[in-house]
This record gives C-alpha cells, structure tokens and sequence, in this order.
C-alpha cells in the first residue's frame, strides 16, 4: 500500500480558491449554457460549443496543467491538478474534449517522442487546436495489443497503412490519430509493432460510426486502405511499437479520474433527489442501497489518491487493478439503482432516444465492466501480480524474433 | 399437482420453435421497431394458426381450453425468439378482461388472429398504433385514448400514452393482471435462455490468448451461475402458472416469486452476457444489445420488482410461515 | 429437463395415511424422547437410544423401503419413498444410524455383489444390525479418487491392507468399512482399483476422531495397517474398484434428500420463531431475506423431486450439479441469517460447547458448499456437461493400463 | 487530512510483527482458550515494552500520545497474529472511559503492563477472570460483579456473565465505545488479511488433478475477490481513526461503516479460506478453524452489522447528502 499525505498547504489552499474564482468568473454568458454537457455518452452534446470553451481555458492556461513547462505546461505537483479536476467536476464544467491528446499522447510525445515531434505537435495540444484519437483495437483482437493486424511499410519517405482498428473513440471529430501496427510482416505477439502518428483527413482513412445499444455513436470503426504518413511519423524506433504503447496505457490513469470521482458524487445526488421526489427513499431496500453507494464512493476518492500518488511516484503497478474493479463494480449498481429508482418512468426516453441522465448512467455504467481491462483481466492481475499466485499454463505459441 | 411439462405441451414448444427458427424473427423485431409492422403482423398470424392467440379464450369465443401452464410454456417460447408486439395484452390478459363484459366477443377475433389489443396497465400502452382497441384502467375498466408516442427504452416495446375513454365494466378481474405477470416471466425466462445459448454458441468460437474463452475456468463459473438462476426461476413460473389454473390464495404471491425470480435470471444473463462479448455486444447492430434491452424492459414492466418483493413480503409478515408441504 | 407427475394416486395418499398413523402411534413413550435428536454436528446425541429405534423400524418394515423385496426390501415406487421420508421428518422422528448402509453399500451390492455377498450382508442392513462407513477420501486427495494410495495385496485367502482413510463419518460407531483400495501395485489414476469390504474391529484398524470446528468430531482418520479381509470381500471384479465406486456415488443422492427438505424447512421455521422473538423480524432487511428463504426453500423442493425422478428413470445427470449448487447455497445463507438474528445471543453455547439448533445450523451450513463436491467442481460439471463447454487442457500425465 | 500510514506507523506495525512472529502466538491462544493464561500473560506484558497498551492513556499516567489511527495500526496486527486477550477493553475503551473518573489512575498501570481490564458493553464481559477489573454499562458506569463463565463460540474468547455493581462515574463518553468499534474494526481487518494469506499459501503448495490449485482461475479469482473487499475496508478503517482524532460529527457514521466493510471482508475471507482449503479447514487442529471461528465472534462483537447499518442509514435519511469533498 502506497501513503499518500493529503495535508493540502497554504499554496495548494490559495490555488484552489484560484480555480474556483476563476472558474465562477468565467463559466458565465454563453458558456454557463455548456455546464453540464458532455461526457460517456454525451460526448455529442454541445460538441462545437465545448470544443470552444476547451481552446477557451487554454488561452487562460488551464489546460496540460502537469507538463512540464518547457513543453507548454505549468508543472503543476500532482496535488494541484486534483484541486483542478475536482473544483472543474464540481463547477459542472462542460467536459472537455482534448482528453486523448492532453493526457495520452502528449505524455507520451514528451517521453518518447523526438524533439520535432514535440514542436510539431505539443503546442497544439496545449491550445486545443488539433484533436487526437487512438488506433489500438482491432476487430477479433479486443484489447489484445498483440494480436495487431494493422500493417505499415515505408515506402521512400513514407509510412503506408492498411489494416482496420475499432472502438476508436470520436475517430470523426480528431485530426490526428496514434496507431499501433505491424511494421515487421513477419513478426507476431508484441514484437515487431510501431507506434505511428497518421493524420485522419486523408483519403486512405475512412470512419463509420459504431451505433451503441444507447443510441448515440462515440465509437467508431476506422479502415486504413493506403493511408499515409510521413517516415518521421513513429514514436521511439521501428518495432517498439509495444513499449510505447504500454506506456500511453500507463498514462492512461492520469489525474482527471479524480474528477470522475467528483462526477460519481454528482450522479449519486442525482439518484438520491429522484428517490425522494418519487418517495422510494422510503423503501427500506432502497434507502440501504443508497447510504452503501455514499459509502462506496467514499471508498472510491481515497483509492484514486492512492492510485494516482503511485503513478507520481513512478511505482503504479497492480493497485490500480483493484480500484478498476471497485469503481465499475460501484458505478454499474449505481446505474442498477437509478433503474429500481425510476421504475416506470424509466421504460420511455425522452424524443429520438434522448436518455435523461440517469438512463445513461444505467446503460453507460454496463460498460465500466468491460472497457479499459475487463473484471476477470483485473482479477487475474491481482492474484498473479498482488498475490504471487501461479500463471496458468499457456499453450505453447509459434514466436518469432522481431528483426527490425 | 403436476411438475413439469407435458408432452403435449413439449410438442406445443416444438411447433413454435419450429415455426420462430424458421422466420427470422430477429428482422421481424428491427422492422417492428422502425414501426414497419407489416412483417410483425403475418408472424401473428402465422401464430394465430397454432392456436397461441387462442389458448385462454372461452371455447365458444375460439378459444382452445388451455391452462395457464400452457400460456407459460408458449410465452417462455415467444421469449426465446424475441416475437414483438402485444402478446401479454392480447392473450394473457385480455380474456379474464373481457370475460364478462359486452366485448367478450373481441376474444374470438383475437383468437383467430384477426385483431389485436392493448392494455395500459400503467399509463402506458404498448403497441396501441397497431391495436384495434386499448384498454386502460380506472377504477374500473375503459377504453383508452391514446396519445402521442413515447419513445421506448427498449425500441421493439412501442409505447403510446393513454388516458380513460369510456368505461368498459365496473370491476376489473385481478386474475388478468396476474395472468399478464405470469406471461411476462415466462418471456423474461425465455429471453434467459436465449442470451444463455448464444452466449454459449459466442464462447465457443471465440478465442483468446490462443483458446476458445469457454475455456477459461471465470468464463465458465459465470455461465454456470447463469444456468443455475434461470434453472432456480424455472419452476417457480411453472409453479405460477399451476396455482392460478387451481385459484388458490397463495397464487399472487407465488406469481410475484415467479416475475422476481424470472426477472432476476434474465437480468443475470443479460449482465454476464455483454460481460464475455465484451464491447462487440454493446453495439446495436449486433442482435445481443437487443436482449438486452428488451430484458431491462420487460423487468420493469407488469409489475416492478419492488412492487413484486413487496407482495411477498406483505404476505411473509401477514401469515406467517408458508406450510412444507 | 425431467419432467415428474407428481399427481399422487389414491394409493399414495392411503400409504402416507399409513406411514403418519404408524410414527403417531409408536414415536412416543420412550421414543418420544428421541424426537428431532440426530442430524448434521449431532450423530452423538442419544445415539443408543437412536440404534434402538432405527431396529424398531426394521422390525416393522420401515427399512430400505425401495430394495426389491427378494433383498429384504419392501419394492416401494419412488414417490411412496418420498412419502416416508416426507412423513418420518415431519414427525421430526429421530435421524436413523443406517444411512449407508440402506442407500449406498445396499444397493451397490445388489446392483455389483455376489449372491454369497448380498446374503451375508443384505439380511444385517435391513435389520440394522450392521453398520457401515466409507472408505473414500484420503489425506492430500481429497474427494479425487484417482489419487487413493491405500493398497490393498492378496495373500492366501486374504486381503492385506494398508494405507490411510480420512473424513470418515461414524467409523467409530460402523462393524464395516467400504473401502477403494489400490490393488495393482504399479497403476496409477483409476486403473487397478478394488472395492473391499473390511471388518472394523480387528487390530490393523484403528480409528482417531477429528475434531471439527463445531466441537464435534462425526468424521474420523481411519488408519489400515495390515488389515484382513477375506479373498470373497472384493465387489466387483479385482480392478472394477473405479467403475463400482463411481455407482456407489451415484445411489448418493437417494430419496432421503427429499427429507433433507423437510428438515430445511423446519430450521426456516426456526429461524423464523427467532426473528418473531426477539423483533428482528421488524427490520426490513431480515424480513427480506426471510422471505428469499422461503421462495428459495420452495424452490428446492421442485428441484429436489426433479433429480429424484431423473435418477429413478436411470438417467440421473448433471442437473444434480444445480440442485447441490442450489441447496447448499439455500442453507448456508440460511446459517448466516439465523446468525444475524440471533445476534449477541449467538457469540455463546451452552455448557461444553453445546451449540443450540441455530448455532449448529450456521457452522455445519458452511460445510456444505464443500463436501459431495465442492461449489466449483459443481459449476465446471454445468459448464462442461450441461452447457458443452470445451474442457480445460490437462497436464499431460504418465499414464500406465492396468494389468488386472 | 493525512491518507495512509506513516513511517512511525510503519515501524510500529514491523516492530510488533516481528515481535509475534517469534512469539507462536497460535500456541499461546490455544492455551488461552483452555484457561491457561500463563503464556498469554507473558505476551501481553512484552507487547506492553513496546508501548501498545499505553497508546490512548494520558501522557501523565504513562501514555505516549499516540492518535486512533496508531490504535488502528496496532490492532490490525494484534488481529492478523490472533492475540487473545481483552486487549479492545483495556487498551482502546478503558483510556476515554477513565479519563474523568477517580481510577484514572488505573490507565497507568495498564500502560505499563501492571494490569489489564475487562469491560461489558453488551452483557458480557471478555477474559473477566483476568481482569483486575471489568467495568458494566447501566445508565451510568459501573463497576461489574463478574458472575459465571459460559462457553464462547470462539473458545479462545473467553466471556462471563455480570450484573452492575458500584457506580463509578455519572456518565459515559461514547468515544469509548467508537474506539472499542474502531478497534474491532481494526482487529476484522487484519484478521482477514492474516486469513488470505494463509490460504494463498496453501494455495501454492495443494495440487489437486497435477496443478496447484491457486493455478486454476476460479481459484484467483475468489482470493482477488477477497483482496477487493480487504482494500475496500482498509481506508474506511483508517478513515475512520483519523475522524475520531479530528472528532467530526460524522465520526460515529464513518466508524460505523468501518465497523460493517471490515467485518463484510474478514467474513468473506473466512468463508473463501474454508472454500479453498475444503475439509481440512474444517477441523480444529487446523489452525484455520481458529480464525473463521474468531471473525464470526469479532463480526458480533462491538455493535452487531445490523446495529451499524442502522446508524449509518439514520445518517443517511436525517441529514441527506454527505457531501463530496
């Protein structure tokens, strides 16, 4: 277990009250209109709106708070970018849309990436000019980076791309796209994979949404068919592919899930006013579920500070498998509750499938099991990797040594 | 008492199954959900020839003398195929409702295939464009004027808002409300079964690491659990069903065990099912997330959960201990 | 599915008239005493007292009521079985001494016995004149029979055996041990097991009690050390030890389970009457779960009269996998609600560790996802033989036939 | 708000660890249970070197200022070594119980190891025959006249009867009795860590069908499963010490809760070691039988999980919302 000092000091007091005031300041006029919108499921609501009030705080210096300065961050310590994210959830700020890019492929451009990389594209993350999304799925392989079927060869001065990647969040509203393929043809598993940028407005690359049993469509599925990009495209070499993608994982798990936190509380409340203006509050079942749920989340925030002081500490490891399954085992019988809670009223929708909140907490929620290592691969990695307890035998594979 | 089916009944199963597998049902649903009825509506006749929309009328009204065994065992059916439209309504409601009104007439012609009812039991009708009349309830029973449509969480469940018409008969019989939850398990028990199977069929082909996942020692467990709660709500529907063809005064109760139970053991299914697809049975075009939808429907309908534990309690801490027998 | 006509004919309800006016009739006096004495954790209660009156049954007819009558039995139908058994715990009449005997080494020896077997031993079982224990499980194979290591060599006329037997119920009270021992010196798995039936009381048996967490030890170490049997005392052929032990395994699950229900149901009513005492029944959350026991319980009984009938018709399968996973799911939870009801009351005994009815209702529950096949091996008999799932890789293992 | 432990805590933690483990502390408990106090008696006066019992006593009377969350540090590892003895009463109750009254004094001498007391919260006073003196609960504080010993459920928790005697203060601070919840808290939880270490132990060694059966995934993921529940209780426990320091209003609500998760977790940790091990779990000579019968007594101890959740659901339905912070 990781210990975490959570005395917040003067400075971290006076930066929170900075956050606040400016958010009170500045979430007015038009943009008080965005509180509220965006997030899993809503990821279309509002969409040009927030995509101006993201470059919006960028020009105010509120985005890529962790960078370091020289990349165009403010190096801010972990402890202030949770006081952001939690002031940012708790002002019901419009959810912002450069995630992938802030604290996915910037981390990792900036760890791994060359210095023209960096100037090429770091700034345009900071100010929220170019979009980004990720090509790691394929179908038939789910999250199973090494089963990658994707191929790139370089031909004279440029990467050429076919193959197919799925589950490729807002593929149609990004610029740019980070792509795991395979580089070495001969190669299988994680070796002989590359990690390539590819820009999506090209003819080589086509998106088709994937329609979702909630109606709304953030998924896509995107064909590669002779994409191209430029040779200088590939964080770190040719067939470290799989470092480097390991590593965008590992930034995976960044700061803002704190303010998931901050959102579950919300939705809690949420919950809680609909079960008292209906009167099951008073079902004694219901009331039990309720106060387990405020104790749960309870449980939840000093997880994720835990989780989160391990990642600065640079030692993340197989916690963050426990605090996985205890967030999505939480949010999915928050969604289950929500339901029980409604009764009727939730069989109907409003126009066109439009779901209230609480109908996509429960439908979303059906996903928290599944996505970002499903609870049996967290169940595996903490018997085999908190436990020490045995691997189960593999059968034996054809492995070939990457050449590149 | 008699536990389990009977051949006839077996060979009822049989002939429908027969008949769903052969129809494409699943396109039949999509089509019904775009509100394109037409396909929808030649399975229910096709149906209406087997004698389903039949099975509680009175046998002067075309009726073929069935028991509310019979009904399960057909709705377990329908439930295993995804069939939309009002079923529940029509023939599992709609002849204790109408038994001793004036339209007690309209059961032939439901029995025969020729029309189609809905009921409001709860201020919402399904289905009602494609009704020839709805029903709503008071404190007595109406004719319903439905209103606009309400979209639907499960989009092969069209529901339409209602308020009271005209009143149809003073007294509204429990026993069709009864009868609509005993069908509604049934389905739900149906719908079980059916994400069971094809979760089993997906297991099987699917690999990972180099094995089938249905290998996988967690995979199994959870489909076994699966197995188990349907196999634990089985013969509570079927108990159901015996107790009100025998009117006896624990049936309510045993019908609300058998919707809780049934409901509980779709939901579990439905749960464990996108769980091993993982995302692919999240997405609409694959037919897993209509199950899916369809369970949470039909879960909340004819009775929520909460109100079916209620009913078992109440009747746990009004009387007492339930008698082995 | 199995489907059972439970329609009882007139004759059945003029033999469960019978069997109620017999137990009103004769279970009093000084057998009234014995009422509701015996049963899981309580094999010691009026033990003598218990012989007494299963000899009394005998010598009325009320022993191995479905064995054909030219065993001694009475060739009852299933249902008239079920009955008896239904009655005897409504009367809550005392548990019997017998059970192996009359429902598993019985009618093995009917079904795989020699006729000299099924004379010397049949007459003495009906009687209950000799009692018997098994001889299965063994330390560090637990309920794997392909790993027994008791062997058992061929000496003139006589079996010799030697080896270690363990969780063997009532071998200090049994004249008899059925007992699979390894015959062929060089198999291995289950090749070259036999099936002996050895005298208790002789001195190459000894017998050490264990004792339980419940403070009582029905379960006993049984050690051979150069036991004798006679040459006659194998069932079966030398070899068919597997084969013959697998059909023992399978009369288990006789009709006296239908009793078990009975028994259940009267530890609900136990419960029950608690909860009513001491108020516990106004907290909504025992109310529930009181009210799950009883649809569960019913559930149960359906269950029960299923397996029953799929056994009777000889196609007894893994069905009896759900109904084990859901009985011992049932009385375990049962065992913990009793615990919850009872409260502060339940952290003391009576004098001598003497565990009242709901004490020993929540220890030996937890016993019960355990023994007759563990939770997890019912659930892989479900996966790989009721829904056809591929069965996991085994290990590769040396493997040698047998020779007998 | 300080989250987790800190390097004193530490030390503290490895200092009584090394301690116990040299100690064959599964012996002493034994003999314990059989009345003989010798061994334990000895323990508890080495444990008292290391300043366990003086950690809440005034620093006048030999206490070292320690805070509830260094109580909860140590009982956690009292209660994953299984130490016996009426350490919750002495240690964590007697000190605020005490403080005001004219035996204050008597928290020095349980400092320093002199002496040890028992004190009935509920009827029942632990290891009284030990004690130089248990203290009852009427309307006020008393002194108890210990009466007969009756057979605890866990042997090794020895507990008498007793009826009120002398008055010994008007009143009775509630913080006592949080420390004592707060202590078991502490005691379930380590207990229950103590158990899935055991069982993954054995898991690593015990081959059933030519594997070791912490190899087979149903297996893993029943001690993950565990693992969840023990992480999911640890900060609520340490949560609640730091309330009781800070003394929020909702300290009791989150000793409460600590109180149910850590019992929740040490109970699931027994039932799955029973699992895992199978039969042999069962016996008493088994060292595991200690544990799952000392989590069962601990889960009633101190506030049954019935009393708990009620407290924390009054939080809930009177003030609402706790808000996020």
């Amino acid at each position: 277990m990781i210990d975490v000092d959570l005395t917040y000091s003067a400075e971290d007091e006076a930066f929170r009250a900075e956050v606040r005031a400016w958010l009170a300041d500045h979430l007015v006029g038009e943009w008080a209109a965005l509180r509220g919108t965006g997030g899993n499921g809503r990821d279309h609501e509002s969409y040009e709106g927030r995509l101006a009030w993201n470059r919006y705080l960028a020009e105010h210096g509120w985005t890529c708070l962790g960078w370091p300065e020289e990349h165009g961050g403010r190096g801010l310590p972990l402890f202030q970018q949770v006081i952001f994210h939690e002031e940012y959830a708790r002002a019901d700020a419009p959810v912002r849309v450069n995630h992938l890019g802030e604290e996915l492929l910037g981390p990792t451009l900036i760890a791994h990436g060359t210095t023209a990389q960096q100037e090429r594209f770091l700034p345009r993350i900071v100010a929220a000019d170019e979009l980004w999304c990720q090509g790691y799925s394929e179908p038939g392989a789910g999250s199973d980076l090494a089963g990658v079927r994707t191929r790139a060869r370089l031909k004279g001065d440029q990467w050429v791309v076919d193959g197919q990647k799925v589950w490729t969040s807002n593929a149609h509203l990004s610029d740019w796209c980070f792509v795991v393929c395979r580089t070495d043809a001969g190669s299988s598993r994680h070796h002989g994979l590359s990690y390539l940028l590819v820009p999506m407005d090209q003819p080589g690359v086509e998106v088709r949404p994937i329609q979702q049993l909630t109606g709304t469509s953030e998924f896509n599925e995107v064909f590669f068919d002779g994409a191209v990009t430029g040779a200088d495209m590939v964080v770190g070499e040719p067939g470290d592919g799989w470092k480097v993608a390991m590593a965008t994982l590992g930034f995976e798990r960044g700061v803002s899930t704190i303010g998931q936190q901050v959102g579950f509380a919300r939705e809690l409340e949420t919950v809680e006013e609909a079960a008292r203006a209906n009167g099951t509050i008073d079902d004694p079942g219901i009331a039990v579920r309720l106060s387990q749920a405020h104790v749960g989340l309870e449980v939840l925030r000093l997880h994720a500070l835990r989780t989160l002081s391990a990642y600065d500490s640079g030692s993340e490891g197989p916690e963050a498998s426990v605090s996985k399954l205890l967030w999505a085992r939480w949010h999915r019988d928050l969604g289950e509750l929500a339901m029980d809670v409604v009764g009727l009223a939730g069989l109907t929708t409003g126009d066109d499938y439009a779901l209230d909140r609480l109908q996509s907490l429960f439908l979303f929620s059906r996903a928290d099991t599944i996505y970002g290592g499903s609870d049996e691969i967290q169940r595996n990695i903490i018997a085999e990797r908190v436990l020490g307890l045995p691997r189960e035998p593999r059968p034996q594979e054809p492995r070939r040594e990457a050449r590149a | 008492m008699r536990f389990g089916r009977t051949s006839e009944q077996h060979a009822f199963a049989e002939a429908l199954d027969d008949l769903l597998e052969a129809a494409d049902v699943t396109a039949v649903a999509r089509g019904w959900a775009a509100g394109d009825h037409s396909a929808g509506l030649k399975l229910w006749q096709r149906l209406a020839e087997t004698g389903v929309t039949g099975l509680l009328a009175p046998e002067e009204h075309g009726g073929v003398g069935a028991t509310p065994a019979d009904l399960a065992v057909a709705f377990e059916r329908l439930g295993y195929h995804g069939v939309p439209g009002p079923w529940i309504e029509s023939v599992a409601v709609a002849p204790a409702l109408l038994a001793d009104t004036p339209e007690v007439e309209t059961l032939g012609r439901i029995a025969s295939g020729e029309t189609l009812v809905s009921v409001a039991s709860s201020g919402r009708a399904l289905d009602a464009d494609v009704a020839e009349q709805t029903y709503a309830f008071g404190d007595a029973l109406h004719h319903a004027v439905v209103g606009a449509e309400r979209t639907s969480a499960d989009p092969s469940r069209r529901l339409f808002e209602v308020t009271l018409g005209e009143q149809v008969a003073a007294t509204i019989d429990p026993t069709a409300l009864d009868l609509g939850t005993l069908a509604c398990s049934a389905m739900l028990h149906g719908a079980g079964l059916r994400l069971l199977d094809d979760t089993v069929s997906y297991v099987k082909q699917r690999t990972q690491f180099g094995r089938p996942i249905g290998e996988f020692q967690a995979v199994k467990h959870l489909l076994a659990d699966v197995r188990v709660a349907l196999d634990f709500a089985a013969p509570l529907v079927h108990n159901a069903a015996v107790e009100l063809e025998a009117g006896t005064t624990t049936a309510p109760r045993s019908v609300s065990a058998a919707k809780v139970a049934a409901g509980d053991a779709a939901y579990l299914a439905s749960r464990t099912a996108l769980q091993v697809h993982g995302a692919i049975g999240y997405t609409r075009e694959f037919d897993l997330s209509l199950w899916i939808l369809k369970v949470r429907a039909l879960v909340g309908a004819w009775g929520t959960p909460a109100e079916h534990r209620a009913r078992i309690l109440a009747v746990l801490t009004s009387d007492g201990l339930v008698e082995a027998r």
